[in-house]
């Protein structure tokens, strides 16, 4: 009956100043949103229960109608969203960048053969068989790195292509163990750096860029979903404050920020 | 309650270990079962108990089949008994407890029942550190504390040691006069089926042999079969 | 190996710390996991008792059915209910999902059959004696059962045991259906794998000990619940 | 709900295809977890006996202690195996983490006191007569050991099935020091938490069943030898 | 075998059930141990048999104390006797089984045996659904398959029909001349303790009251404990 279901939105999770966010596993690996969302509670009385999957699920529990708004790191797949209605807007928020992560000693000389150019150092992979870990859970990350491969032409295959199927963290302490290399975001990177025999091997390449959106996921989708909610979450993530805290995070803990705040 | 049994048959694959034309037990009566080891007795017993069913064949008691409320007036005591694993208390407790019968009245009348039985001192002992002959007189205690109208007892004294079977004996007697029960009793000890069966019944390999009065069959038997069985009542 | 020492160094301190946070998530894997195999025990004990004792058409059958279902994989289960439960799921309107009372949901349907299995084991050969003792002694059906559970309770104690240590350590299904939103729904475990993957293993073997060391006092008790009553 | 029917089609039709991956995973889950609980049972069911009848100091804390292993969450199995064997770790020289190998030593870990805790409790209250059997007959000590298996074993039966239903369906541990390497170290189980993770809840489902058919199949046959036995 | 108990003593939480100063029983004697239920008697031919520690005291055997070896030439066989969950053959056939012996050899002894016994017919069956008397028939062809030098009976024939009762001790009385065995027997039948012992110890409240030759102690016992007890004989 109607009164019951009203009955469940006064208890219900997801009404009032309480809202549904489905992000990447970088974001909470890094401890941005632990950081920045009680301070947003404060200041507007929504309250942002975060749920950390993998940018697949995210987008599919987008699309599924399960969360209110959506934090990703794939613009493409992100687009496409919003282009099948899943997502009334897009928002670009902040960027970071990938970086590829090897052994200290990069005993196979990427640093140095490849330069600044990502392109040539996965070509230098395939060439010498030195491993080379990959997310393979289509995650934001993967997508990039899958793309850069088409760019090249080669269909990575061999002992040397490792496809791990696991979240960022993850996929660093498996680079670690094995002595091989892997594409990370920054933050992720910098945020276990201390326990890592690994060091930044190629980083800068314009390829590498890493945009962060944000979307409110269409409320014609249930009743349930909370429009309202997710609209105060992307404007204060957008705002001057909201920016500036991104901006800000990581400062005293690293000497640098890892998330640039772009929001337009 | 009175008890009729009609074409009663008990196989375990395909092969049959009891088959019972006609037995009519009268209510009020002691009724004894003899025979040698593997002749069904067990297995007759059971099956009145309701505790197995029949192949064949059908129990009367008193001219109605079997329900819960005709179970709960009759019990059997087992040849290897069950104890629960608490105290004898406990255990023999147990019956009233379920018939939600007072607390105070339970506790008089199991005292009064272990005082009978001679085993005062065992009140508080857990059932599993009995001797065989104690747990023997638990299980019986059990059995009788909530007067039954059909007492089954598969050799109950078999444990005993002497002075005990005597003892037991009077009781079962005091407890059949009191409460006109209907007694059936499997025992392998002759003398005892004399001292207390108004009838018996002689059974082998799954069937009734004999049947009648305890002094005509125990005395003057009329299958040979009976007659080689009693012949060595002295054991 | 260092890490291992560190972890249980750090075990003491987190517990004496007095974290509010790391009290709300220890109150509330003991909330989720003993409401969870409480209601379990109070369903799958008497379930395990009537499948040993009663025969039945394609009995067999459901007994290797519920051996089945004791290697049913935490994540499949956390998917299967997250999909019956989410918003568009037939059950939705409950709106039960991201919540306490999901993830207890998801862990009933993991450990129900790792009680049952194992109670119905140790009810096959004894029941019988027991329930015909019950029925010669004038025991109704419930009264029967009754007595089956105290006389069994050493095997159902395993049983129970072996079901609430399936569910205060599993994850997968936890974290689907709970989401390990913070202060909310994280629990132990689901905070235990997230710190992993963030490489803080100190913390997460930390955690992992304050888990172990729950689950030995509650065994404690149940231990000493058990043994006095016998 | 429409995903679960979906998943319920896929799994027919990814058995039916014959990819050859996926029958890598499913070989690869047989393998681990098959080796792991053998290697388990034959340590913990004479363990579990042996705790059962035979008294000595501490025994009551011992009990406890198994009771509490039961209660090991993988993740953190997972993770002090794979401190223990990653490159610097103590044992780092035997290179096993991200193997098969690694993924049975973490299984054994979590297995084993399953088992030796159920094979406990089953075995205290009939042990000791059967024992004493043994004893009179004039059994030696090892022969005393294969009667009490012999004699008990519908409920060690029953631990190993659910010791076999913790390994095949846990996910925790395999992952991490497996790694779920594509065509290397990935199972069932760590495929699902993938497929999941990205969103793809069809293809998880399919698998989940594949995971529970073969669960099925294999109590069966156990089931089977142990029926004939007895 | 030759038995010498000193200062034997068994309690459990402080009561004590079972103290016997001294008691000697010669190699190869036919030795009977009478008494009431709870005298202690299952406790201490259990204590024999190396299955329960004693609080206090020793027992001797053959001037040693007990070994594997000498566990391994004697055997018990108990009052509820506990079955393998196999066949009757496979019961009768595992004493001989751990020992090593050959297939054939077993196959042919364990079958005569049957014979002897009267229990051919049960050979294939699942002992657990044996009757009461084939179960203890079982479990005494089990005892004697492998010669014990020192075989204990606790009232090893308690639930037999009488005719094969009479069976069984002409069998008992045919190995212990066969092999010259120790036979310790615990019964309340006391017929059969005058039709076999040549000692008995009587036993009450955890002491040996009496002991000496049967004909002595069964006719002219000396304490009016015993006397008590022995005119109860008819039971
Ligand atoms: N499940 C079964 N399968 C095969 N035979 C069985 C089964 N149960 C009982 N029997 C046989 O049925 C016969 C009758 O058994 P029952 O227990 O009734 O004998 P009984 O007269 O009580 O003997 P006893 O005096 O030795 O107790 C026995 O020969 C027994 O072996
Ligand atoms: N664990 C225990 N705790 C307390 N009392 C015990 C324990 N075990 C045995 N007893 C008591 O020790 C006494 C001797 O027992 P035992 O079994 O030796 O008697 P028994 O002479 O064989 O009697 P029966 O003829 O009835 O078999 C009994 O009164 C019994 O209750
Ligand atoms: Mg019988
Ligand atoms: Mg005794």
């Amino acid at each position: 009956s109607q009164g019951a279901i009203d009955d469940h939105k006064e208890s219900g999770q997801s009404t009032g100043n309480s809202i549904l966010l489905a992000t990447t596993t970088s974001t909470e690996n890094s401890g941005l949103l632990d950081d920045i969302l009680p301070i947003l509670t404060e200041d507007t009385g929504v309250e942002v229960k975060v749920v950390a999957v993998g940018t697949g699920q995210a987008l599919q529990m987008g699309k599924d109608g399960e969360v209110d708004v959506i934090l990703a790191h794939s613009k493409k797949a992100e687009d496409e969203f919003v282009q099948e209605d899943h997502g009334i807007q897009r928002f670009d928020v902040m960027y970071n960048d990938f970086v590829l992560i090897g052994p200290k000693d990069d005993p196979a000389d990427i640093g140095v053969l490849a330069k600044n150019d990502i392109l040539k150092a996965l070509s230098i992979f395939q060439n010498t068989e030195e491993t080379f870990l990959s997310r393979g859970d289509d995650s934001g990350t993967h997508k990039m790195e899958l793309q850069l491969w088409e760019t090249l032409g080669i269909d990575p295959k061999g002992r040397w292509y490792v496809s791990a199927g696991q979240g960022m963290g993850a996929v660093i302490q498996m680079t670690n163990e094995m002595l091989g290399y892997t594409l990370s975001d920054r933050a992720t990177y910098l945020s276990m750096k201390h326990n890592l025999d690994l060091d930044i091997i190629l980083e800068g390449d314009g390829m590498l860029f890493n945009q962060y959106g944000v979307i409110a996921v269409n409320p014609n989708k249930n009743v349930q979903i909370n429009y309202e909610g997710a609209m105060i979450l992307i404007e204060w993530l957008l705002s001057e404050k909201g920016q500036g805290l991104i901006g800000e995070f990581g400062q005293s803990e690293f000497g640098q920020s890892l998330f640039i705040p772009n929001a337009k | 309650m009175q008890l009729q049994i009609k074409g009663l048959q008990k196989s375990y694959k395909g092969q049959t270990v009891l088959c019972i034309e006609e037995l009519t037990i009268p209510q009020g009566s002691f009724f004894g079962i003899i025979g040698p080891n593997g002749a069904g007795k067990s297995t007759l017993i059971k099956m009145i108990a309701g505790l197995i069913e029949p192949t064949n064949g059908l129990i009367e008691y008193s001219g109605a089949s079997i329900t819960d409320e005709i179970k709960q007036k009759m019990t059997l005591v087992f040849q290897k008994p069950y104890l629960l694993r608490t105290t004898v208390f406990n255990n023999i407790a147990y019956p009233l407890k379920i018939r939600k019968i007072e607390k105070e009245e339970i506790q008089r009348r199991v005292d009064r029942l272990l005082r009978d039985m001679e085993i005062e001192h065992l009140k508080d002992q857990k059932a599993w550190t009995l001797s065989g002959g104690e747990a023997q007189k638990v299980a019986l205690a059990r059995g009788i504390i909530f007067s039954p109208e059909l007492l089954l007892l598969d050799e109950a004294t078999a444990n005993l040691d002497p002075t005990s079977v005597l003892m037991l004996e009077k009781q079962l007697k005091a407890f059949f006069h009191e409460n006109k029960t209907t007694i059936i009793m499997i025992t392998h000890n002759l003398y005892q089926a004399k001292r207390l069966c108004h009838d018996v019944a002689f059974m082998k390999d799954g069937k009734v042999i004999e049947v009648g009065n305890q002094e005509k069959v125990m005395n003057y038997p009329e299958s040979h079969h009976t007659k080689e069985f009693i012949c060595n009542e002295k054991i | 190996m260092g890490q291992i020492l560190e972890g249980t160094k750090s075990a003491l301190m987190l517990l004496l710390s007095f974290d509010r946070e790391i009290y709300g998530i220890v109150g509330l894997s003991l909330y989720v996991t003993l409401t969870a195999s409480i209601i379990s025990s109070f369903v799958a004990v008497p379930l395990g008792i009537l499948l040993a004792v009663k025969d039945f058409p394609m009995k067999q059958f459901v007994v290797r059915f519920v051996y089945t279902m004791m290697s049913l994989p935490p994540v499949i289960v956390g998917l299967v209910i997250f999909l019956l439960f989410s918003r568009s799921g037939p059950l939705g309107v409950l709106r039960i999902i991201y919540t306490p009372t999901a993830m207890i949901v998801a862990q009933i349907c993991l450990v129900m059959p790792i009680i049952i299995g194992i109670v119905y084991n140790g009810t096959k050969e004894k029941g019988r004696e027991i329930q015909e003792v019950a029925e010669t002694l004038g025991a109704n059906k419930m009264q029967t059962l009754v007595l089956l559970i105290k006389e069994l309770r050493i095997n159902i104690f395993a049983a129970i045991v072996t079901g609430y240590g399936r569910a205060i350590s599993e994850v997968g299904a936890v974290m689907i259906v709970g989401g390990n939103i913070r202060g909310d729904t994280r629990v132990m475990t689901t905070a235990i794998a997230m710190l992993k993957s963030q490489g803080d293993y100190e913390t997460a073997i930390a955690i992992g000990i304050v888990l172990l060391l729950l689950s030995f006092l509650i065994n404690s008790i149940l231990y000493k619940l058990q043994q006095e009553e016998s």
